[in-house]
């Protein structure tokens, strides 16, 4: 299975060639996508079948010479596999119609392929130099895709701040790999396995996975990057940057910190679940204040890994005191998550991307009424957006809901730092959930119902069969994964069984398919039977009434309180559905401000509404950072401009230093 | 034979539970309205009034489903869809909540946390529907309402939290059987968790002092602006949703925190005329209270509600960090 | 014999250091050029002595060099250009010349200190030349860096030159020092005949005064 | 004293150097059996005497590929056939690196320089005379170099490396602007200083070396030297690699002797540039590595370590603050040759296995590299007629080919993968961080300030709205995706035997 595997990835770095050389034709993008379709079908494919059984690896004479590249696959990067084709197959279904309306195909076409060959290697990865080598590749890969448009505005920077970020991360990893290997270099996995670290040692390395792996997650605050880069992106590469490339990333992490590293200690916990809870409220905040689409799914991204890493928290710290079962649990659901995330993110900016191209803006405030002319976009989108505000039956609701009983399990842990953190956590992650509706009611209030707030959505085409096509199945599959939340978790089972010795129990033995993480009397879920309630109810309620009572519809103009105003710019616009949620959240958190010019009495300028915001972490930690910088090559320019008696003094300078070195020493 | 016999017997059972199950269903349905009459009836004679008739709203509802629906000219599918999908999904909650009897059949398809989830799932699609049309009421109804949402959920979560914790589970059934017991005892947690579930009961269902119910003035209304464009049947659906939450809430906090009465789903069929007697009393006690709490308060403005809110967050939040630091909390 | 031998070759060494100093002190530029001619003149004196005492008369050929070229020419040439390129008579110092000075008297107690666990085992005369030949060199490093005037400059990276010529002639038996100080004879010629051609007057670094003003603040 | 000839008594140490196999001084005057090595310097040497008399530019440029191809070949035969070391010249593991590497950037570059001057003939900048004296500058230049990889001798390499140096310099100064005088002064004046201390050290080794060895010639031929090194006495040896280390370190580039390099990389040509980044300070850096496993080993000498990090570190981070405000796009790669050599020397410094293995990789992926830089900005600056970055923009717009090479080319230099940078900035990063945690997160924040800057002014070359004149171009390509190829080959895959053999100088290294 693995040769099958890394066969594809072979095959994908071939299509990224031939993408390179048959760009400008009409056949490339076909090849590509078609190409890249079907091999990450195979890999779905080979990653399901490959879940439960045993490790299989394979050596390359590959890369670093004694080393090799050391491919493995075991239960973990099996199901992260699984989730990069299914991610990159939907994508690339996508794709073929959407890849229509690439102005410059040449600047994706060769770059896709690659960028899903990095991902896929990086899960196979089994020792340090493959592994970062996957890692940057794929950063590298996905930096290029994030440069597409880059005559647009902002793209520069984005993709400035995406790689550089992307490379912090990596030299941390490298750093964190320095130090598991030791001085010997066994930078193979297995080696390091045997090596477990300790103290300082143990301490340093969890520091620097937890940073190197975060950054690339999107974990605030190394998060800066994200809202940038993801939204710059062609939309599809956007819904794998988002849906898959940081599932990569949330690898990354589970990779090192459980599997390399041995156990964790329970401090380690308490900052997992810190950034977690931090995250999860910071990006669901962000989401709401932004008006652009993408820049809005991108936000609410860093909310989700926020949620992924609150379940991983929860597994640390249940593992640290030696409970497995809830550990299992708690890994099942961040899991489970990351695996939901991958479907509602990418059929969420599948959407984006289709809005993009029927209407030509990102620009909320230039959307609405998409839901006439563009109905099943319509509807996949309200899948998606309800999906991802976690409303029952559908998927979002289904991990959430693990995470919070993860989190009602213990409360009697015995330290300190973890009894503060978990309830702290769960409310940060009932906010967020909350947040994450009223942000999703937003998005899909304001740009798919009420008026065209522009000519352009106002004359909007629904998009291509293939983009529909792709929506669709990932709507399908959100409804199916939270109507049988079961077979996803004993799905998942084989990977926690990997990571933590210990599962949760069988779910799909309940001949209801009712979900119970512990036991049935203490909480359990059936997505199956409640959907079927509401369907139920809601045919009954209907019927009946239309048989019963009336059934008669009269069309009018709107009534609005008897005071229609036929502009649509009457209608609430996305930033006014988020003033209140921006007083009082924002007012705190991101410093909003708002000023209200109001003209005198017989002026006749129009009265203005202007509003700040402040990203706090940016100020904080980047700002003083940038200046840094920007003032020491400031100071140090200077050395440019010297005259040549000056630089021989440095020279003269070195040396009479040097000799002094010397005479101390000796 | 004895096989048969068993399995005849289960099969019985598991008839005698479905039915059960279907009585409490059509009970929650048909005594909904009714508790929006007491209500409104106490409420008017506490303002001595004589008010309208308990049953009133039957009336209402009668009358409107039997009305056309005059329907905007650019509503679309949504607009039509949401009042029905926001109906059974709270009608489902409520059926989820534990009102005369413990676990009944369908009980373990959803916890607490699924009810609340199910709630949220028809504000979600209600403050859809009200941005439907694209007017300015709509939006600003939808946009108040996912406000107060955004805190009341997760104070919600926290009381949820605080009772989970207790119990030792999200199960209400559970939950209410562990509340019964002697086990209990008084808690200050349990009490700052019943102090935050009544505000966010107000909250939830637009009742002072968050929001009005009987005004029309646009200013102050929230949920009442959300559904300014629906008409005929569509409208009736809304109201009576309206009226199930009312119920649920009621229901919620009698099962959570009165569990007087409650009967055990495997319990002979006598038992159940007391559960029903039960509940229906504590029907009558809580629309009692929340109609002397509506006439003794006035509305907030609208910014303040966040506060008010925010209280119950932070009552919550309280609570369950007691319960982490001390189980005796 | 070797006594004898030995104390010239030293006294010779201290010479070169203690004319080394003598330029430090310097503030016209003609007397400079003067103490430049007598700095090569210790030197050509140093290299023949070596030749004589370590039978090497191809170093002779080195001492020659020393006295026609760098003892003679090239203070002539420099002496020319000063005259001809209407340079400041006075050596601009960039701190004061007693600073100066005492930086230079650290310089050698640094050159000691740092030859100081060199063990003496072959033959004395490498610990204590060498310590010597340092100080002559930091000195020339020293006055071209603390000398903002071209001819300086050049006479500071002479006497650089001097004192490395100085060790390699020190040196029992080094092959190729003849080549070498032919080879640095050219270098410094190309000095010379580059200041000239490029007129820099004032610093070492100037190309054409007018010139740089224009392309210095533009370019990065 | 016989000072030009003789066999050495001690030559015999290392093993067997036969009396006739002593090399004389003037390399070919064994007509019989010219050797490659001797070939390897004859071929530029007599190319050299050749192009200044040929009157054609394009037979010269021809010609001077040709040589370049001939000392190429040349130099891979003496990957197979390898003479014994003599008293002047030696061909060790250690230098073949060396050589074969300087040789194929030297002949890539005589490629890319062949339709670089056409351009430049056209534009006038220069005449078909200054040609006839480029090229033949150019073989000097390719001879002194190859001169002071092949030197057996400490004066001998001295001698080369000033020779390539002063070729240098004058080809710095070919366009007589007043920045590229000036440029070629700053690296003149600086290069004496240089060449000066480095003939000190060069001295204070010899006479450490020679109350062990003896007098005469024997006592600057490095296997004798290397053999001896335990008993030389280590404070003179101490000193002496001090003065070598300012010495040869101004021609590597290393902050703060670094001054001439922005400059002379900037003003002249661009195919010196190429060769300045790509081989020369691979030559000094060589001949600092000679004398660093000369202090290696001896046991009681100053570890020649520390030095090298902390001037390695500093060049790194140095280099990575200066390239922020480059406004001049040659410049702004000068710098980065500066980190890169900083990176180098650190490898060299942190020493072991990995840190030697890392050292030899990094400065061949930086070679390729860099040079491969230089020919797309070379193309580059060509077309939109300045070297201003400001003047650049979108390139990968206007010219795909110019500006994807660039963009290929930078993320090679950034240590992005696919690319061998990659490989060699891991085996530093990693191996450092394992033994001096301090260090390697002072190296890696100085990779991340380089990484930053050197984005910056990617992202407003090669992407962003069209900038500056749209000229057609007349590049040769070919140059440019060897050097990509063969770095992005090293990257994905090392040739075993190449792995062995730079395992085995890593471990000559120490």
């Amino acid at each position: 299975m693995i040769s099958l595997v890394a066969l594809c990835v072979l095959a994908l770095l071939v299509l990224a060639l031939l993408g390179a050389v048959t760009a400008l034709m009409p056949v490339g993008r076909v090849l590509v996508y078609g190409g890249s379709l079907v091999l990450c079908l195979v890999l779905l494919v080979a990653g399901l079948a490959s879940l439960d059984t045993t490790v299989q690896r394979v050596t390359l004479p590959l890369g670093l010479p004694w080393i090799g590249a050391h491919l493995r696959l075991d239960a973990l990067a099996a199901g992260f596999l699984v989730l990069i084709g299914l991610g990159g197959a939907g994508a690339s279904l996508f794709a073929l119609g959407y890849g229509r309306h690439e102005h410059a195909p040449q600047r994706v076409l060769p770059f896709y392929p690659a960028f899903l060959a990095g991902m896929v290697l990086v899960v196979l990865a089994d020792d340090a130099f493959l592994f970062l080598f996957a890692w940057e590749l794929m950063s590298l890969a996905s930096w290029a895709l994030v440069m597409t448009d880059h005559q647009a505005e902002g793209t520069a920077r984005a993709g400035f701040v995406y790689l550089l970020m992307a490379t912090f991360s990596g030299l941390t990893l490298l750093l964190a790999f320095g130090l598991l290997a030791g001085a010997q270099g066994g930078y193979d996995f297995a080696s390091m396995r045997q090596a477990h670290p300790t103290g300082l040692l143990a301490a340093l390395v969890f520091v620097l996975a937890t940073i190197g792996a975060g950054s690339k997650a999107g974990l605030v605050p190394l998060h800066v990057w994200l809202p940038l880069a993801h939204p710059a992106a062609p939309s599809h590469v956007s819904a794998l940057m988002s849906g898959v490339m940081t599932k990569v990333a949330v690898y990354g992490f589970i990779r090192i910190v459980f599997d390399l590293m041995g156990g964790p200690v329970w401090w380690q916990a308490v900052v997992v679940l810190a950034l977690g809870g931090v995250t999860a409220v910071l990006g669901v905040l962000q989401a709401l204040m932004e008006h652009d689409v993408k820049r809005l799914l991108a936000c609410s991204t860093i909310e989700n890994v926020g949620i992924i890493f609150i379940g991983l928290g929860l597994a640390m710290a249940f593992q640290v005191n030696g409970f497995i079962a809830g550990a299992a649990l708690a890994m099942t659901a961040a899991l489970f998550h990351a695996f939901n995330h991958t479907l509602f993110k990418s059929l969420l900016f599948f959407t984006a991307g289709s809005v993009l191209s029927a209407t030509g803006t990102r620009d909320l405030e230039r959307l609405g009424g998409l839901i006439h002319r563009m109905p099943p976009t319509a509807v996949v989108a309200l899948v998606g957006c309800m999906a991802i505000s976690a409303l029952p039956p559908l998927n979002g609701f289904a991990s959430e809901w693990l995470i919070f009983q993860a989190v009602l399990l213990r409360p009697d842990l015995p330290q300190w730092g973890l009894k503060f953190m978990l309830p702290v956590d769960g409310a940060l992650l009932a906010l967020a959930a909350a947040l994450a509706a009223a942000c999703f009611v937003r998005l899909f209030g304001i740009g798919f119902l009420g008026r065209p707030r522009s000519p352009a959505a106002a004359e909007a085409q629904e998009v291509d069969r293939f983009s529909i096509a792709a929506m669709a199945v990932f709507a399908a599959l959100c409804l199916l994964a939270g109507l049988f939340p079961g077979a996803a978790i004993d799905a998942i089972a084989p990977i926690v069984d990997l990571l933590l010795a210990g599962r949760m129990p069988v779910q799909l033995a309940d001949p209801w398919l009712t979900i119970a993480p512990i036991a049935a009397s203490r909480s359990s879920y059936n997505g199956l039977l409640v959907a079927t309630f509401i369907v139920v109810s809601t045919t009954i309620a209907a019927v009946g009434i239309h048989r019963l009572a009336s059934r008669a519809v009269r069309r009018a103009p709107i009534w609005d309180c008897g005071f229609p105003d036929a502009r649509p710019i009457t209608q609430y616009s996305g930033a006014s559905f988020a003033q209140p949620l921006r007083r009082i959240f924002g007012a705190v958190v991101f410093r909003a401000h708002e000023t209200v010019d109001m003209p005198a009495p017989g002026e006749t300028r129009p009265a203005t509404i202007r509003k700040t915001i402040h990203d706090p972490v940016w100020d904080a930690l980047y700002a003083p950072l940038v200046g840094l910088v920007t003032w020491a090559a400031e100071a140090m320019n200077v050395l440019q401009f010297l005259t040549i008696r000056r630089y021989l003094a440095f020279v003269f300078a070195a040396l009479v230093v040097l000799l002094l070195a010397l005479t101390l020493w000796q | 034979m004895a096989v048969t016999e068993a399995t005849l017997a289960e099969a019985m059972a598991a008839l005698g539970s479905l039915l059960v199950q279907f009585l409490q269903m059509a009970l929650v349905l048909a005594l909904s309205p009714l508790l929006t009459g007491v209500v409104r009836k106490v409420k008017a004679r506490l303002q001595r009034r004589q008010g309208a008739s308990v049953i009133q709203p039957y009336r209402d509802l009668r009358r409107l489903m039997g009305k056309e629906v005059v329907l905007a000219d650019n509503a679309s599918w949504l607009f039509r869809v949401a009042p029905y999908f926001i109906f059974a999904s709270t009608w489902v909650a409520a059926t989820l909540v534990p009102t005369f009897a413990t676990g009944l059949l369908f009980s373990w398809s959803g916890d607490l946390i699924v009810i609340t989830a199910l709630v949220g799932s028809a504000r979600f699609v209600q403050a859809l529907a009200g941005m439907d049309i694209g007017t300015s009421f709509g939006g600003l109804g939808a946009s108040r309402e996912v406000m107060i949402a955004s805190l009341a959920e997760p104070a919600m979560m926290m009381i949820v939290f605080c009772v989970a914790l207790i119990a030792g589970c999200t199960q209400l059934s559970t939950i209410a059987g562990f509340m019964l017991s002697e086990a209990v005892g008084l808690r200050v947690s349990l009490a700052l968790a019943l102090v935050a579930l009544i505000i966010v009961a107000v909250a939830e269902n637009s009742r002072i002092p968050v929001d009005n119910p009987a005004t029309h003035l646009e200013l102050t209304m929230v949920h009442e602006a959300m559904v300014l464009e629906y008409s005929g049947r569509h409208l009736a659906m809304i109201e009576l949703a309206s009226s199930v939450k009312l119920l649920l809430y009621v229901s919620l906090i009698g099962c959570i925190f009165v569990p007087v009465g409650l009967v055990h789903g495997s319990a002979p069929r006598a038992a159940y005329a007391i559960g029903i007697v039960a509940w229906l009393a504590k029907l009558a006690v809580g629309g009692t209270l929340l109609a002397v709490l509506e006439t003794s308060v006035a509305k907030m403005r609208v910014f303040r509600v966040p506060n008010f809110l925010g209280a119950a967050l932070m009552l919550g939040l309280l609570g369950v960090l007691l319960l982490f630091v001390s189980r005796g909390m | 014999m070797h006594s004898l031998s030995f104390d010239i070759a030293h006294m010779l060494a201290g010479g070169l250091v203690l004319v080394s100093f003598l330029m430090l002190y310097q503030d016209r530029l003609y007397a400079l050029l003067n103490v430049l001619a007598l700095h090569a003149l210790v030197l050509a004196l140093s290299v023949a002595w070596q030749a004589h005492i370590q039978d090497a008369p191809h170093l002779y050929i080195t001492a020659a060099i020393a006295l026609g070229f760098k003892a003679i020419l090239i203070p002539w040439a420099l002496r020319k250009m000063v005259f001809r390129l209407g340079i400041h008579r006075e050596v601009e110092t960039v701190v004061s010349i007693g600073l100066t000075m005492l930086a230079g008297m650290a310089l050698v107690a640094l050159s000691l200190q740092v030859m100081l666990p060199v063990t003496a085992q072959a033959d004395p005369v490498a610990r204590e030349d060498i310590a010597l030949a340092l100080s002559v060199v930091l000195i020339g490093l020293l006055m071209m860096v603390t000398r903002r005037n071209a001819v300086s400059q050049v006479v500071g990276f002479l006497s650089l030159e001097n004192g490395i010529i100085f060790a390699a002639t020190g040196a029992r038996g080094m092959p190729l020092v003849v080549e070498i100080s032919v080879a640095f004879s050219v270098l410094i010629a190309f000095i010379v005949v580059g200041i000239f051609l490029f007129r820099i007057r004032e610093r070492f670094d100037t190309v054409d005064d007018a010139a740089l003003d224009q392309f210095r603040g533009g370019r990065s | 004293m016989d000072r030009f000839q003789g066999p050495s008594p001690l030559a015999g140490v290392q093993g067997a150097a036969p009396p006739g196999g002593v090399r004389g001084e003037a390399p070919g005057t064994h007509t019989m059996t010219i050797d490659p090595v001797e070939l390897v310097l004859l071929v530029p040497l007599v190319a050299a005497a050749l192009l200044v008399v040929v009157p054609s530019y394009r037979l010269g440029a021809a010609g001077n590929m040709l040589a370049c191809l001939v000392t190429l070949v040349c130099a891979l035969m003496l990957l197979g056939d390898r003479p014994v070391p003599g008293q002047y010249l030696l061909v060790d593991d250690l230098n073949v690196v060396f050589i074969v590497l300087n040789s194929f950037v030297g002949f890539t570059t005589s490629t890319f320089s062949a339709s670089y001057i056409a351009h430049e003939l056209e534009t006038g900048r220069l005449t078909p005379r200054h040609l006839r004296f480029y090229h033949a500058m150019f073989q000097l230049m390719l001879f002194g170099m190859n001169l002071a990889l092949v030197a057996n001798n400490i004066g001998l390499m001295w001698v080369a490396v000033e020779l390539a140096t002063l070729t240098t310099v004058v080809m710095v100064g070919i366009y007589r602007t007043h920045e590229a005088l000036e440029a070629a002064w700053k690296y003149f004046i600086l290069g004496s200083v240089g060449i000066a201390l480095a003939l000190f050290g060069t001295i204070l080794v010899y006479i450490a070396a020679r109350p062990v060895v003896g007098e005469g010639m024997d006592a600057m031929v490095w296997t004798t030297l290397i053999a001896h090194a335990r008993d030389f006495d280590p404070p003179l040896l101490n000193i002496a690699f001090i003065f070598l280390l300012l010495g040869y370190g101004t021609k590597v580039g290393l902050a703060p002797l670094h001054a001439w390099l922005p400059d002379a990389h900037a003003e002249g040509p661009t195919p010196i540039s190429a060769v300045l980044s790509g081989l020369l300070l691979n030559v000094a850096l060589y001949a600092l590595l000679r004398f660093k496993m000369l202090l290696a080993a001896n046991p009681d000498a100053i570890a020649p370590g520390p030095l090298m990090i902390a001037l390695g570190l500093l060049s790194v981070i140095f280099a990575g603050l200066m390239l922020y405000r480059r406004r001049d796009i040659k410049r702004l790669f000068a710098y980065s040759s500066i980190e890169h050599m900083g990176i180098i020397v650190f490898a060299f410094g942190m020493a072991g296995p990995l840190g030697n293995f890392a050292g030899l990789l990094q400065m061949t992926m930086h070679s390729l590299t860099k040079s491969a830089i230089f020919f797309t900005v070379g193309h580059i600056a060509q077309v939109k007629g300045t070297q201003r970055i400001a003047e650049m923009g979108g390139l990968t717009e206007t010219h795909p080919l110019l500006g994807w090479g660039l963009v290929a080319g930078v993320a090679a230099i950034l240590g992005l993968p696919p690319f061998g940078v990659f490989t060699s900035e891991f085996l530093v990063v990693t191996s450092t961080f394992a033994r001096e945690p301090v260090l390697a997160v002072l190296l890696v924040i100085g990779l991340l300030l380089a990484f930053g800057a050197l984005l910056l002014r990617l992202t407003d070359v090669a992407f962003g709205p069209v900038r500056g004149p749209i000229g057609p171009v007349h590049a040769s390509y070919i140059p440019l995706f060897a050097h990509l190829l063969l770095v992005l080959i090293a990257g994905i895959w090392l040739p075993g035997p190449m792995v062995a053999w730079f395992q085995h100088v890593a471990a000559l290294l120490g």
